[in-house]
């Protein structure tokens, strides 16, 4: 005798199509001009900085970047949400959600720029720094939202990671900590469909990756990650569940990654170009854009306007970041230990020689 | 307390001043709450501080280190327990990559006061992967700190100095003494420096330096050789990252000969970081070349041949009459190497 | 707008009664006297097996042991429904499944007597040994599958753990791959209700175990246990669905331990007496044998001589294991490296003085 | 090939002739298939070979390890990469309570034919966890074999001899010197004995003992010794575990003064293994102490300041420097010690 004895389904949320119109009722909110046009704002800087440190790495002074082409929409959307006190546990795609939390620009230019200084940023006092080893973060999350949970505070932590992170053994057992201890802990998924070179099939035979939230029996979204509107409705619900008490959520965030995996990267290698034109027609400015234009919230001289202002914060960032000299060579041992252990301070001297030459 | 305790016990009440000193101690990991850890390490915590503060989690020790480094980041003290040490090579991604890292990485901004606790070392007649000595592979890593006590006091003392530092420590525990004697030992509170050798037994002749479940051994070996009217030093490393070469050196450069003692294996062994050390400092000082009596460069066999892969007196005392025998040569050697 | 992208369900496959007595209509082989009495003699001398080595340990004759009560069907089934050619990746608890497979019942006895001998046993030349720290096989289990389905080669491969072991990273990521590359992988979770003294649900908050399948886009079926009619039905169409390169599958089989975790352990502390007594109810020694009894297949002579040949062979393989005596001391060096190196020569010798004495 | 190649493609020559001699060699890794692997070592092969023997796998490194001891057990070459050394640490369980131990716990009647590739090393600007050198944490299990090529030819033919081997090898490239000479290496296959240090320079002063990317320093070094009429031998230790001290004491016994080099931490680094077994062995053939040249014990700096963490030429040179200073006051020290 066979009897079910565990049912679901899970579900995509979409409210836009690709062209900017509505698939549907829209939420009350939506058509307002806020939070839309800082939405598209933001997603307008992210772009525009992200040109511009990919020509930084391209003209040697920047190191290897890795661009957030295509995610801008899950980025904003999150960071706008996010209250102060909310925790964030970022993957290194989340430059404009770390710049949305308070981290200067000038430091996200000094982190890819190789200075540790990246991470020390005023702005996310509570926030951990990129994790660079793939989906180690998602344990931090678990472990920043148990301490929450602890501590009685109601904030929720959210965690960034992408489709390939969730094959690594840490993300299910992260989901499962906070299925059993039941963490205020919103984990995104930005299946932006390849994890450098290996596709999204290539990665799990799942269907959705939302789906891996059922092995931890917690709730599980499909969200259009190039759908602010959409973005803004499952977020915005898993936060207030979390905040709440009601336990964690996995959202996977359907995206594309526009760019090359890193700069390091040379997609063309193992992309179809078809593949990566077809994805542009779902470019999440050009969507909000559109819907803004439409509802005439935004039109080619706020554009210009907008584009302008980017430009000027990122020339200054970009000026402070190269004016900045790199940090004396004893901050290798400084920060090591809470105090520096007698047998190390004659290495100070040794690294100052090293390199050749003082500094 | 007024009744002599064990290792173990010493382990037990340090926790228990900890969660009762600073609300934001927290420990978890495998069995440790209602059964009280597969040791009895915990035994009674949970039942007296509550279920949210000595907590049982799900089976994985990688999750264990990541949790714990989360919590630690946000300033809780998570005190862990790994089950054996031969568990622990899935955290040690965390340990490495993070633990050992955060307040590097974020120039102090963050922090990651935590302990892993774990059992370590061989002799108990324990299944496979239960008497592993790996404490090598984490005295390894910058930023990390090691600690492994040797007696009933030194437990208490170097837990509570774990627990209340703000980097993090890896306490290993040596399972095979964690019931060998009892001492008196006060819960005082008062914390032992973790970043310092111990000097148990005084002497001119020679330095036994050692670590954990050797100790004992190296105690009985000094006793023996107390009886030959050879009079060594006998060091507890204590801590194993960072090393207390202060000390060390001080204790070689008055005897002059050296035997290091530990049950792992030789090769790679912290015992080849003290000879190099000790080498390098002490040239032209050293009556003897650096001994070391390890474990075997194999794998540790099941229990059935487990006594033939660790070391003990005898082979202490050996390695002591080579150091004493190599002595009277020297000089001759010496000349003769030019 | 929400559309629904994935549904699933899960079902729990049963057909007796915890008293034996059927359900619902039953497959025509249960019927017959076989394969049914040779699971049920199988399940005695496990039982009587683990008795006995639980007596050694009591008597410093054996170390530390971990008992099978409460698993025997799980392991029997599985052992007759596997071909000579599929391969077995066992857990710790799999002793009467190994013997099954030809290991003989000495050797058991010798690997928990701390011998490595007791892996060396010919009647099981692929198959894995035992391996300790827990969920590591499981993905031994995926490569095995790999070499089998690159070699053509027409096969499973058996994996089974605990219901501990689906908490940890390896678990997920032996599925996922399982998953990605198709492989003839049955993976079968004993679900004893604890890992050591931590019980199910602070294990994972899902309602099921079946459904970590869900997170690797596999097939997932939950059985009962206890029942070797169901076990038989779902165990069977797994390891046929896998050999015909249908792919891999996830079984869930519901038990109870009925013993302590292992000799080490007292379940005393942190079970309740009466969940104890309750599961005892579901005893799969009971239940096949109050089937068979009610077919007229067993009765009480039956039960006796069959108690009397297990106790017989049970005393020889105690008599050959205490027998044995131990292994060279150089064995510790000869299996280290295809060939020893030369510089571990002289620590052959080393070995042998320590320990007191020559061997 | 008529071309003289890199050490990258000298890699990539010795993976396609496995793969072309042996149907039972099998390569798998994140990104090795199309893209040919982050670094290109695997470029072309799964074209030439078939994605069902370069396969790209799940982003999973403890799944890489873990598969490719379950397929070894059966037999299968799988030689597997892990994208940089700072991701090995999820395979470490495998590594250590598997693949080390197959043959062992099973009496010989499995084993473990995996190769595990990995670049290593700093000095290439690249982010954090990207520059590792934990080789001595591979270097200390039992059972494992370690090796790490230096030049074209020793890669092409080491990493023959792994794949060949019916032993678990970790073969770690320097990925700084990836492209940093070029010469003639012929596709012959022959390999190379994984267990045997090279002596790539005969010198009677001096042994500049070292591996990977810290060889060329040495080279330059010794060159720049030669012009001061310092005669020293360069010995590339090529293989970690187990380490060819034969070749070594050998070499010490003749100069009487060595100097190691690695970019490793010097804490625990497997330099402080050789120096331990330098002086255990040559007590009294010493000229002066064995030195060591080292990475320091600190978390490597984000790139800008690497530079500063790395040893190079002038540091090998300073310590070259006091080696022979002190071997002068040697016969005076040894004998005010007595
Ligand atoms: C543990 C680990 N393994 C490998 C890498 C190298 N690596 C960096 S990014 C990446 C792909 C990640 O893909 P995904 O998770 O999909 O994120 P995306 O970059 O696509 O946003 C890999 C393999 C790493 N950083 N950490
Ligand atoms: C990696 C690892 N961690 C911890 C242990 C110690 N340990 C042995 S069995 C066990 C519980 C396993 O529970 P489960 O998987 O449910 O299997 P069961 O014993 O109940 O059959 C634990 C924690 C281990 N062997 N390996
Ligand atoms: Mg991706
Ligand atoms: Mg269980």
């Amino acid at each position: 005798m066979r009897e079910a004895v565990f049912k679901t389904e899970i579900s995509l949320t979409r409210y836009l199509r690709a062209d900017g119109k509505p698939l549907d009722e829209l939420p009350g909110w939506s058509h307002e001009p806020e939070p839309l046009t800082s939405y598209y704002r933001w997603m307008v800087l992210a772009r525009q900085f992200d040109q511009k440190a990919v020509a930084l790495q391209r003209t040697g002074q920047l190191g290897t970047y890795p661009s957030s082409l295509g995610a801008e929409a899950i980025d904003v959307v999150t960071g706008h949400l996010m209250s102060h006190e909310d925790i964030l546990v970022p993957y290194y795609r989340d430059h404009v959600l770390q710049m949305i939390r308070g981290t200067p620009m000038r430091d996200v230019l000094l982190y890819w720029g190789g200075d540790e200084r990246g991470n020390a940023g005023v702005g996310m006092a509570r926030d951990l720094p990129n994790a660079v080893p793939i989906a180690t973060q998602t344990l931090h999350a678990a472990g920043v939202a148990a301490s929450l949970k602890y501590r009685h505070q109601p904030h929720a932590v959210v965690c960034l990671c992408g489709d390939g992170a969730t094959s690594k053994g840490d993300f299910a057992e992260a989901l499962n900590l906070a299925g059993v201890w039941h963490l205020p802990l919103v984990m995104i998924v930005n299946n932006n469909q390849w994890a450098i070179s290996v596709p999204r099939h290539m990665q799990c035979a799942a269907p959705t990756l939302a789906q891996k939230a059922l092995a931890a029996g917690i709730p599980a979204e499909q969200v259009d990650g190039n759908d602010p509107i959409a973005l803004h409705e499952v977020i915005g619900h898993a936060l207030q569940r979390a905040r709440a008490g009601k336990g964690p959520c996995l959202i996977e965030a359907l995206s594309y990654r526009l760019s090359d995996h890193t700069t390091a990267d040379d997609a063309s290698r193992y992309r179809a170009p078809d593949q990566l034109k077809e994805a542009w027609q779902n470019d999440p400015l050009r969507r909000l854009r559109q819907y803004l234009v439409d509802l005439g919230y935004w039109d080619e001289s706020r554009e210009r306007q907008c584009l302008d202002e980017a430009q000027q914060q990122i020339q200054q960032a970009v000026e402070d970041y190269l004016a900045t000299p790199p940090e004396p060579v004893e901050s290798m041992f400084e920060y090591l230990y809470a105090e520096l252990p007698e047998q190390l301070r004659t290495q100070i001297e040794m690294a100052r020689v090293r390199g050749g030459g003082d500094l | 307390m007024n009744e002599p305790i064990c290792l173990l016990e010493a382990v037990n009440l340090a926790l228990a001043r900890a969660l009762d000193d600073d609300p934001e101690v927290i420990l978890f990991g495998e069995d440790i709450g209602h059964n009280g850890g597969v040791f009895r390490a915990t035994d009674g915590l949970a039942k007296r501080f509550g279920a949210h503060r000595v907590v049982d989690t799900p089976l994985a020790e990688n999750m264990i280190a990541g949790t714990a480094v989360g919590m630690a980041s946000q300033g809780i003290r998570a005190v862990v327990e790994i089950q054996f040490m031969g568990f622990i090579f899935p955290a040690l991604e965390q340990l490495i990559a993070h633990a050992a890292r955060l307040r590097h990485r974020t120039r102090g901004r963050l922090s990651c006061p935590m302990v892993l606790r774990a059992p370590y070392g061989g002799g108990i007649h324990a299944p496979e992967h239960h008497s592993e000595s790996t404490e090598a592979l984490l005295a390894h890593i910058p930023g990390l700190r090691v600690v492994i006590p040797s007696s009933p006091a030194r437990a208490y003392g170097l837990l509570l100095g774990a627990i209340r530092c703000d980097d993090p420590v890896i306490f290993l525990e040596p399972k095979r003494i964690y019931r060998a004697s009892r001492t008196l030992v006060e819960d005082s509170g008062a914390a032992l420096p973790i970043d310092r050798c111990f000097t148990l037994r005084e002497g001119a002749d020679l330095s036994l330096i050692s670590y954990g479940a050797m100790i004992p051994e190296c105690l009985a070996a000094a006793d023996n050789l107390a009886e030959r009217g050879i009079d060594s030093e006998v060091i507890d490393v204590a801590s194993l990252n960072p090393i207390d070469y202060d000390t060390l050196l001080a204790s070689v450069s008055k005897t002059g000969r050296a035997v290091i003692v530990h049950e792992a294996p030789g090769k790679g062994g912290v015992g080849a970081d003290i000879s190099a050390v000790l080498n390098e400092q002490l040239w032209g000082q050293m009556r003897a070349p650096v001994m070391r009596v390890t474990g075997l460069d194999t794998v540790m066999p099941y229990y059935r041949n487990e006594q033939h892969y660790l070391p003990g007196v005898s082979d202490i005392l050996d390695a002591v009459d080579k150091s004493l025998e190599a002595g009277r040569n020297e000089i001759l050697q010496a000349t003769g190497s030019g």
